[in-house]
Order: structure tokens, then C-alpha cells, then sequence
């Protein structure tokens, strides 16, 4: 299963709810706002760190480009990918679990 | 101009459905609309997991009345899922397996017990819900 | 790989309908097929004809109609989300229909896969 | 006393629009006078003539017509998000009025006090 | 300045955004979701103990019913009004700040 | 129809008008909405103050490129906000203070500096900001 958030983690919820409920191993996409998590040295940056021991992370490309986040301030271990590297995500790991 | 009405093979077919309501009611419409779509997958005889967590818990909570506030009061309808888990369960000639589930620690953030929802639900705990919802085929969520 | 999409929100406040549609462009680039994007809540606003976004800015509605077209992509709207808001068939954008509740379910058993934008 | 009233949700998906009904009514039937409620954003929504809710929900349209021709309220929808989300004079509901966002702006300077409902 | 937050405060930052930026004294308004802040022996029961030694708080009633909250849930010092308490908040503190 | 125009009067009245933005641009349509109500107010010469506070900041970010989302990008448009503000503070004919807002403590926890935005901006931490807050006539949020 393969889990998307798309949510801000300093605004809502949707980061804590999916990593209460998703099972290890399964992958994150981080998209649209949810890529604000995947910065370096920030307020969230610990707790991602902590996930990232249990979900392999990818993030949006074209989304950070958009929030005007560098590639080098994501933070190390998390995969930037495009809109074909998500449907790539979708092909390999089977039902998406959207944390809307 | 109408279009023509295109329709797939989904004969024989029974899929995991799971339909995740994480929102409270009335403060957007996301939950009535998730109840109409779960409602209609039952004439599909498909398994279906209707899964409340975080404020989604708050959609199934006892005594809402919304004369003051002037909307439709939704809360009703959760009987008719209820029915449907029901008839799901009792006729053996169905394949069709129907949970309705609240999160444990999103009813006890809350403040909530079992005892304060409309329906009966099955009360699981994050860690086994993880693991229920892991198997699904399709998730819906609103 | 066969799939299925189902979009929640309009074509401006959220970026729900921009991100599901890069992502059917990028499936059906990648060789699979989208069988049907199904327009949901807000996402029936999707379907309004008479949406003028400005010149400098993307027009989602007439994008939509025209993958749907070029690739044969079911666009389906729901017929009663559409009803509350105002979205029937003499506003109805180029390659999309109405349609049941019935037709998300559908898609969800048909295709491999369903993935969900919205807010 | 004087307000003005801005919404920036449509009359569905979000409540906004229904508490900035009630808070209008409310504030009439105190004796006040609303001069003006600025539909923006999403809110433009609330203008579509051509919503059909369900016969057992309230038809916010409706009622916001009603409201602001039988109390003088000026019910203004702004013509930038309007046309970007396909709300014109065709399918403009009774009661309601296009104009600019300067509308917005001058009954904040000339209200008492501005209320804004959104999301 | 009035104060009114319409955002479950276990889904969004509002609440936190509210208290980090309204002077002392100025009272709170929770209206639509923001009303699920109000009942007792919640996850931030706590937080809104302590935001009541600085802000007098109301709360919505039509939103507390619309959403099953027995007026017995609210917890102690929260005012319940209605829609013309909300006007006459409106009245008697001034310009109003909605934490959208 | 069209209906009449209706025109209250505002002649020689100066308001303070405050706008916070507290969301992310592109995930939602807010920062740029907001945007267009900053800019017509400049010609009723209104008082203004500008606050980005929490995602809000993000809105003012260097180097946002929106080519592979396909949105428009209106991060530019900044830079007439602070033309305008240039104008007011150069004017002396003009009673017109605009001011430009970032929340010190938001931009903090973003691990973001003054120096990450595309238009200079008064860092000032929350207390203050408070303060300055409690003294406005009006405030849109979007």
C-alpha cells in the first residue's frame, strides 16, 4: 500500500494519522503541501526523521519547485520523483491510501 | 448533447472497498457525501470497511440535531449502513463482508466511548487497523 | 495497468484537479490506460463550460474535456453532487457526462487501481 | 450598527456560507443594518442560479436572494473569481450582483465592522 | 478584537495560531468545527485550561447541536451563545480576526 | 439583468486593513486571491499591513518555478506589493503606512530567513505581532 499525504505537517494532522496507520515498510508520497515536510531543519524535520526509519519517503519534484524548495534542502533519504515516478509508486505497490 | 453511457464487466467481481472519514460533520459536507457512496456499493455486493478516525469520529456521534443550524441532519443514515452490514452478515448466499470500525485512539482523544455512537462499531486499536487496512483493494477516502 | 481516478475538488482552490491530471497525462505516457476519472464533491465544478480563467493561467475544464477525447477517458461527473451545485447538462464542458454513484464503484472494481485527489 | 460581510466558501462543500446566513439574519433581526455581503473565492458559488439541492436540505442560494431583496442587503459576487469559476450574468441567481473586488475593500472602509466566513 | 476559530483544534493549527497571537484579555469565539474544542476531558482540555486564564471563550450552541455535544460536555467557563450573542460579540469588541 | 451599482461613501476616510495569509500558494488558491484584495486597496489609499504567519510564509519563498506544475506563478506579484508600499512611504501627500509582516516564530519553525523571500519584509515575533494585530480595523483572511 502506498500512502500520500498531501497536507501541510505544521497545519494539519494528516502526517500523525498516517504514520499511526500505516504498517511498516509501506511507502510515503509526499504531494502539493504535503511536500512542506520533506525540508531540512525544520520544527517537523525529527519526526520525519523517526518515519523515515519505517517508510521509504518520496517527494514531488514539481511540487517543491512550485513552494520554491530547493532540491538540497530536502532532507537526506527522501527520493524526489515527477508525476511518472508516482504512477510508477502506484504500479508497484498497489492500493493508494490518500490522507486527505 | 448526452453522451453514451459507458459501463465495465465487474460480473463475478468482489473487491476490499474501504472508505476512511476523517473529518467532522456539518463543518464540511465530506461525510454526507462518503455515506452516499458507501450506500451505493452495497447494490455491487462488494466487501466494504467503513473506517471513522481522528474527527471522523464525530460523524457517527449520538443526539445531532441541526434545527439551529439549519442543515440536513445526516446522522440517520448511518442506520441504513448498519442494515446493510446486517443483511451482509445473515444471508449466507452472499460473499459480502461489511466492518464498521472507530479507531480507539482517535475516539479516546476525543473524549468518547463507544456507548456515544449511533451505530454498533467495532473498536480497534491503531496498530490492528494499520494491519486491516494494508489488505484493502481500494480506498476511498473524502 | 488499468486505472481509475477520482477527483474531490473544483479546478482553483485546490490543487486537487492539477495533480490528478498530470498524473492520468503520466499514466497514459507510461502506457497504461485510464479508464475513468470520476468528479466528485466540489470536483463536479470541474465539468462548468463557462469557467474563463484568466489568459496567463491553465483552463483545467477544457484540459480535462480534451485528454478525455484525445485518449478515451471516461469523464464522469456525478449526478448529484452536480445537482446541489449547479452543474447540469446545459453547462456541461466538451467530454464529460453525467452520471451515477454507481460508476465510481464501478471503475473501483474494473481497474487495477483507484486513486483519490482531493482536499 | 453597520457590517459588512465577506464569504469565501461555496454553500456545500463548507459551512461558511450558512453561519454568514445566520450571523446576517441574526444581526437584521438586532436592528442592524448589513450593507453589504462580498461573495469571493469559492464563494461565488453561492450565485449559481441553477443549484438544485435535495428537497429535504436548505437551498442557500435561494435563501441569500430572498434575504438581500427583502432587507436591502447588497449582495455582491466578485467578477475575477466569478469568471474564473463560470458564475456569470447567465446563470447569475435573483438578488445577487456582479462587480470588482473594490466592492469588498470600500464597504470595509464605509462598515462598522467587517465579518469574514471561510475556511 | 474578537477572535473566532472554525477549525477542529485536533486537525488544524488554528487554535495554536490563535493563542500564539491575541493579546491578553480578548475573547475567543468557537464557531462551525471549532466547537470540538469546547467539550471536557479531551487531548487538549489542557491546552484550552490554560487559554482560558487569558481569554474569556465562547462557544457556538447551534454547532455544539448540529454536532451531538450535550451542553453538560462543554467544559466549565465557556459561554454558550447563539447566533445574535455571536452579533452582539461582533458589537461589542471590534474588529473581528478570523483565524481561516 | 444587470442591477444597479451601489456605491457607499468613502471619501477622505483611512482605515487600518490587515491581511494574513496563513496558507500555503499552490496547494490551495488563497495566497493569490488575497493578493488581488491587497492590491485594490492600494487605490482606496487604505492603511495596510501585510502578515504572512505559519504556511503563509511560504507564499513569499525565493525561487518557486511552477513550469512542471503548470500553475500560474503569481510569487512576482509580490514585488508590486512592495512598489506600492515604496509609493506610500515616499508620499508625503499620502496617509498611507503599509507594512509588510513575517512572523518571526513561523519563519522559525520553517526553518526559513529573511533572506529566503522575494520581497523585504519586518521579522517580528509573535507578542509583538499580537499587539499590532489587536490594533487593526480590519482584517481579511483568506
Amino acid at each position: 500500500m502506498l500512502h500520500t499525504i498531501n497536507k501541510s505537517p505544521f497545519e494539519r494532522n494528516s502526517l500523525d494519522s498516517c504514520l499511526r496507520l500505516s504498517v511498516k515498510g509501506s511507502p510515503i508520497l509526499l504531494i502539493e503541501d504535503g511536500v512542506l515536510a520533506a525540508t531540512r531543519g525544520t520544527s517537523v524535520s525529527d519526526k520525519m526523521a523517526t518515519a523515515m526509519n519505517d517508510h521509504p519517503m518520496f517527494v514531488m519534484g514539481p511540487d517543491l519547485q512550485a513552494r520554491g524548495i530547493a532540491g538540497d534542502s530536502v532532507a537526506d533519504g527522501i527520493t524526489v520523483i515527477d508525476y511518472g515516478g508516482f504512477v510508477d509508486l502506484v504500479v508497484e505497490h498497489g492500493t493508494v491510501q490518500s490522507w486527505l | 448533447m448526452a453522451e453514451t453511457e459507458i459501463e465495465f464487466d465487474t460480473a463475478g467481481i468482489t473487491k476490499k472497498f474501504m472508505y476512511v472519514n476523517r473529518k467532522a460533520p456539518y463543518g464540511t459536507i465530506y461525510a454526507l457525501e462518503v455515506l452516499e457512496a458507501v450506500l451505493i456499493s452495497a447494490a455491487f455486493e462488494q466487501h466494504a470497511c467503513i473506517v471513522f478516525i481522528d474527527d471522523g469520529v464525530y460523524q457517527i456521534k449520538k443526539g445531532q440535531n441541526t434545527d439551529a443550524v439549519n442543515m440536513k441532519n445526516f446522522s440517520k443514515t448511518y442506520g441504513i449502513i448498519a442494515m446493510e452490514k446486517e443483511d451482509a452478515d445473515e444471508d449466507e448466499d452472499m460473499d459480502m463482508v461489511w466492518r464498521i470500525i472507530v479507531e480507539k485512539e482517535s475516539m479516546e482523544a476525543r473524549g468518547l466511548t463507544a456507548d456515544d455512537f449511533v451505530i454498533d462499531v467495532e473498536v480497534i486499536a491503531s496498530t490492528e487497523l494499520a494491519a486491516i487496512m494494508a489488505e484493502q483493494e481500494i480506498v476511498i477516502s473524502g | 495497468m488499468k486505472f481509475g481516478i477520482l477527483v474531490n475538488e473544483g479546478p482553483f482552490t485546490h490543487q486537487a484537479s492539477d495533480s490528478a491530471y498530470h498524473f492520468v497525462k503520466a499514466a497514459i505516457e507510461k502506457g497504461h490506460q485510464v479508464m475513468r476519472v470520476f468528479f466528485y464533491y466540489d470536483g463536479v465544478y470541474n465539468a462548468n463550460k463557462l469557467s474563463a480563467p484568466q489568459s496567463d493561467d491553465r483552463n483545467l475544464v477544457k484540459m480535462w474535456g480534451e485528454l478525455g477525447s484525445e485518449h478515451n477517458v471516461d469523464l464522469v461527473v456525478c449526478i448529484a453532487a452536480a445537482l446541489r451545485r449547479g452543474i447540469v447538462e446545459d453547462n456541461l464542458a466538451d467530454g464529460f457526462r453525467i452520471s451515477g454513484l454507481g460508476q465510481l464503484t464501478e471503475v473501483g472494481i474494473a481497474a487495477d487501481r483507484l486513486v483519490v485527489f482531493g482536499d
